[in-house]
């Protein structure tokens, strides 16, 4: 283990699976990620083509067509650059083409605010990417490893994105258990895709497909989020083995033994909610690992004898509520109808999550269960003296 | 046919596509004139122009989807358009 | 010929684009990964399953085959496979000159070893004949319809050109489906280049300008013969191979044999008009010397 | 869990003084965290950075609210930022500036100490950047850390004479305590 940046140790695990490729465009809180890989390639412990591009468009274009020729292919941003990505993500996973890229959640403008929330990623859920939320930087280390190795399953071929909560992960320093490159090359093989761009083989990649085609071609990316489902479970059990590191698979149950009371979220605030949690009775924390593919059959499983679900995010569909929330009701709707949903947006735009919004959560969540009356969704931390 | 992942295809597959049906008028050629300036098999947007030694300037008319370059371009005034009877 | 763009493509009869990409295919041989971005070549050439290529090809998106082109060529580079072939991307006008230009621009001064060839037929043909920024004066678009009051597209052809050259492109050149040989000559030049490479490769597009299918080339090789798509090679900066003019014909000769020009001809502003193109290529003469000193 | 704030201005090393206590801390074979106040600061204003320091990891990813201890990189701020914030009874205050504790005049539940830093890294690193001087003091007013980590931390930043001359500095104001120091 030793102290290092989030950002250095997401950097050195990207190092450590041999990209051929990396193209990104600076944007905050991503650039350390960026930058501590091109500091590798100067400084030659990382042989790989880094393409500083003009755009974020160009980041994942330049991750498409090496990828399509062949070669593992990395990127990452954040925010306004994912927005900016936005149609090259669809474009890349239609195609079957296994980039992996950090996901550096922020919060979007307007107004700006360079500050983590999870609202940029959340709005990619639907672009046909496996999405991994990382709850502290030694995770978001190991998901990078995990990730490439999931997503060139041959029975997924996949994109994924590994979430990490910007600043929160990327600017902190903490000691962390860096990946051996031996350990990596046991753990992760080269990639060699099936099909890929060759004079040898001169496929054509990027067909379109007429109506009487389009449709099935959307439901095999379907099929192969059911695999990556699998996939991901099993991934987590071949990390484990190796590097002894653990998060769950798709989700991570913590003192769900008897919890009446279950906080259900991804990312960074997993860690102060476990510090509250700890010094509770009856509630424990449902976290959600891999939001696409979505578990919903672990979701009712962890969650069958609980009476309040909570659920906690930094995100919300405007005019309706938050997008996780609505997942996990949709999840358990037909199947667990006694369960009390509570909904609970925090932490927009960088307003600090602390232990006081999570008791905060907890009494309401007790309320409810006690049959008292509160909202099925609601803001926590707003300044309502602002309002 | 199964669906490839990607909807990546085969190289060249498009000759299934027989675009002769296209046409309303068909390109002729009087042999004799022909001076092989080849600017029928240099110009045709559908490569359906081809030229041997033995048999002279051939259209394919699988594929020829009769725009009429071949006979515009035709440094011989050779070639000519003919209205197509189906 | 090689036939490297098959037969069976959907492309409309007598289109300029088709000719042009069986002629830059002809150039470089089969050794070559091709990207390019939407538009009517990607929709005439790939209908899955079946594709025209018989070259490694790949369609992304509208703005992107500049920064495709340049993964597949980092792509390469990274697997020790660079010798295998050499990168082209070709794209239209609205994929170079309007939305992809930004990736053009990155590709270009990143100095990958790409050839990237625009052809332009000066508006967005796939989507119904809207004006692009390489739409020239006087031309009537979807999106400037000649009108009561309108005589079409109002600003010149932007320069591509001057734009690749501006980025210290070692080889840059202007092209026509025209001149078949010489078209061919520069995209071999292109494609031995190291470095980045562009082309402007000028066609018509019979359904867009309005004429007949059978005229494409001989109305492209108008646009050369009146001055108003001059052919020519920037090398290391350099302007060279200047195609010249034997006997240059005036703007009329070209502009008559297209629809899109046809409201030119019915009043006195048009005939203003048609007077301020003479004007542009009396200007291209000067500037590139097109005209061949000839004693009558 | 010991919580520490710095207050510096951007540029004079505050987040890298709080990730090098992290490193050393670690050295001394406990947990840390270290993370600025996410900002876009540029150099010159006024910047935060925090630590945290225990025997077991750390999972909580809040910021310091409460801290044990404060340190203010630069006496420029008093008066500009509210850097007792939060201070615990019994915490420590450590201030880089020339005056004595007393002088400052700073009442609350908490002890506070001053150093002449810059005047310590003027002389002995050659310029005004007080960071390591800092985190000597740090060091030796509040036993968080050991004087044998910080200085290890540092020279593992800091190679060559830079790097001994600042562990001078270091060594120096660790020594310091007991004659600046008052409560």
């Amino acid at each position: 283990m030793q102290v290092v940046e989030g950002s250095y140790a997401i950097a050195h695990a990207v190092k450590r699976c041999r990209p051929g490729v990396i193209s990104a465009y600076p944007i905050t809180p991503q650039t350390h990620i960026v930058e501590d890989l091109a500091q590798f390639v100067a400084d030659g412990e990382l042989e790989c083509e880094f393409v500083p591009v003009d755009s974020e468009h160009s980041a994942m274009s330049v991750a498409l067509g090496a990828s399509a020729v062949g070669a593992r292919a990395y990127s990452a941003s954040t925010s306004q650059g994912l927005a900016l990505m936005w149609e090259v993500l669809y474009n890349v996973s239609g195609m079957r083409l296994p980039v992996v890229m950090t996901a550096v959640n922020r919060a979007m403008s307007a107004p700006l605010s360079i500050w983590n929330d999870q609202q940029d990623t959340i709005g990619a859920r639907d672009s046909g990417w496996i999405q991994i939320y990382a709850e502290d930087i030694q995770e978001a280390h190991d998901a990078m490893i995990q990730g490439y190795k999931i997503a060139e399953s041959k029975d997924v071929m996949l994109p994924l994105m590994v979430c990490a909560d910007g600043f929160i992960l990327t600017h902190t320093y903490e000691p962390v258990v860096l990946a051996e490159q031996i350990e990596v090359d046991d753990f992760l093989p080269p990639y060699e895709p099936e099909y890929f761009l060759s004079v040898d083989n001169p496929l054509s990649f990027g067909c379109f497909a007429e109506p009487d085609k389009y449709m099935e071609f959307r439901y095999m990316q379907h099929e192969a989020m059911d695999r990556a489902r699998i996939r991901i479970k099993e991934v987590a059990d071949e990390f484990d083995k190796a590097f002894g590191r653990y998060y769950g698979g798709l989700i991570e149950g913590y003192n769900l033994d008897g919890a009446e009371i279950v906080l259900l979220t991804f990312g960074s605030i997993i860690g102060t909610i476990k510090e509250v949690v700890d010094r509770e009775k009856n509630v424990g924390i449902l976290k959600i690992r891999s939001y696409r593919p979505f578990p919903a059959d672990e979701i009712r499983d962890a969650l069958k004898d609980a009476k309040v679900v909570a659920v906690i995010e930094k995100d919300f569909s405007a005019g309706f509520e938050g997008a996780l929330f609505t997942d996990v009701k949709a999840a358990l709707y037909n199947h667990n109808s006694d369960l009390k949903m509570l909904g609970f947006v925090v932490g927009l735009g960088g307003r600090d999550v602390r232990a006081d919004d999570i008791l905060e959560i907890i009494k309401r969540s007790k309320s409810a269960m006690d049959g008292g009356i509160t909202d099925e969704w609601q803001f926590i931390g707003l300044r309502g003296e602002l309002l | 046919m199964k669906l490839r992942i990607g909807a990546i295809a085969d190289p060249g597959t498009s000759v299934v596509n027989l675009t002769g049906g296209w046409r309303t008028e068909a390109p002729r050629i009087e042999q004799t004139l022909c001076i092989r300036c080849f600017n029928c098999v240099i110009y045709c947007p559908e490569s359906a122009v081809h030229y041997s030694e033995e048999r002279g300037i051939e259209f394919d008319y699988d594929y020829c989807k009769g725009c009429g370059i071949c006979a515009n371009e035709c440094s011989g005034r050779a070639i000519y358009m003919e209205m197509e009877e189906k | 010929m090689k036939n490297l763009f098959a037969s069976g493509h959907r492309a409309c009869a007598g289109c300029g684009m088709a000719i042009a990409i069986k002629l830059i295919l002809e150039a470089t041989g089969e050794n070559v990964f091709v990207a390019s971005p939407t538009g009517c070549l990607e929709i005439v050439s790939s209908p899955y399953p079946e594709t025209s290529w018989r070259v490694p090809w790949i369609h992304s998106l509208f703005e992107n085959a500049a920064s495709v082109a340049s993964g597949i060529e980092a792509g390469l580079k990274a697997l020790g496979r660079k010798d295998e072939g050499k990168v082209l991307a070709i794209g239209g006008d609205g994929g170079t000159a309007d939305i992809g230009m930004g990736a053009l621009s990155g590709m270009l001064e990143r100095g990958h070893d790409v050839t990237y060839i625009c052809y332009d037929n000066e508006a967005y043909m796939n989507t119904g004949v809207q004006r692009s920024s390489m739409t020239p004066i006087g031309a009537s678009a979807t999106t400037t319809p000649a009108g009561k009051v309108s005589y079409g597209e109002i600003h010149p052809k932007k320069d591509l050109v001057s734009i690749a050259v501006s980025h210290n492109v070692r080889y840059v050149a202007s092209a026509s489906v025209g001149f078949a040989m010489d078209l061919m000559e520069k995209v071999k030049r292109a494609v031995d280049h190291d470095g980045p490479s562009f082309i402007h490769l000028h066609t018509s597009c019979c359904t867009g300008w309005r004429h007949p299918s059978s005229k494409t080339i001989e109305i492209s090789r108008l646009a050369v013969l009146t001055g108003l798509i001059p052919l020519y090679e920037v090398v290391d900066g350099e302007v060279v191979n200047v195609k010249r003019l034997a006997k240059r014909l005036p703007v009329e000769d070209y502009l008559k044999t297209q629809g899109r020009f046809s409201h030119l001809f019915k009043t006195d502003e048009g005939a203003e008009l048609i007077r301020q193109i003479q004007a542009m290529a009396d200007r291209n003469a000067e500037q590139y010397g097109l005209d061949l000193d000839i004693e009558e | 869990m010991k919580e520490l704030r710095i207050h510096g201005r951007g540029g004079q090393g505050s987040v890298t003084a709080a990730e090098l206590l992290a490193i050393a801390a670690f050295r001394d074979r406990k947990y840390s965290q270290a993370f600025p106040a996410f900002g876009a600061e540029r150099r010159g204003a006024p910047v935060m950075a925090f630590l945290r320091i225990d025997d077991a990891p750390i999972r909580i990813k809040s910021q310091v609210y409460e801290p044990d201890y404060v340190m203010v990189q630069d006496a420029s701020l008093i008066g500009v930022v509210d850097f007792m914030s939060g201070l615990k009874e019994g915490g420590i205050l450590l201030i880089n500036t020339p005056k004595s504790p007393e002088e400052l005049g700073l009442d609350g539940n908490f002890t506070v100490r001053t150093i002449n830093a810059t005047a310590i890294a003027k002389e002995m690193i050659g310029r005004p950047i007080v960071n390591t001087t800092m985190m000597g003091a740090f060091a030796g007013v509040t036993g968080a850390v050991s004087l044998h980590a910080v200085i290890h931390a540092v020279k593992e930043r800091f190679s060559g004479a830079a790097g001994e001359n600042n562990v001078k500095a270091i060594k120096y104001a660790y020594d310091l305590k007991s004659r600046e120091g008052s409560s």
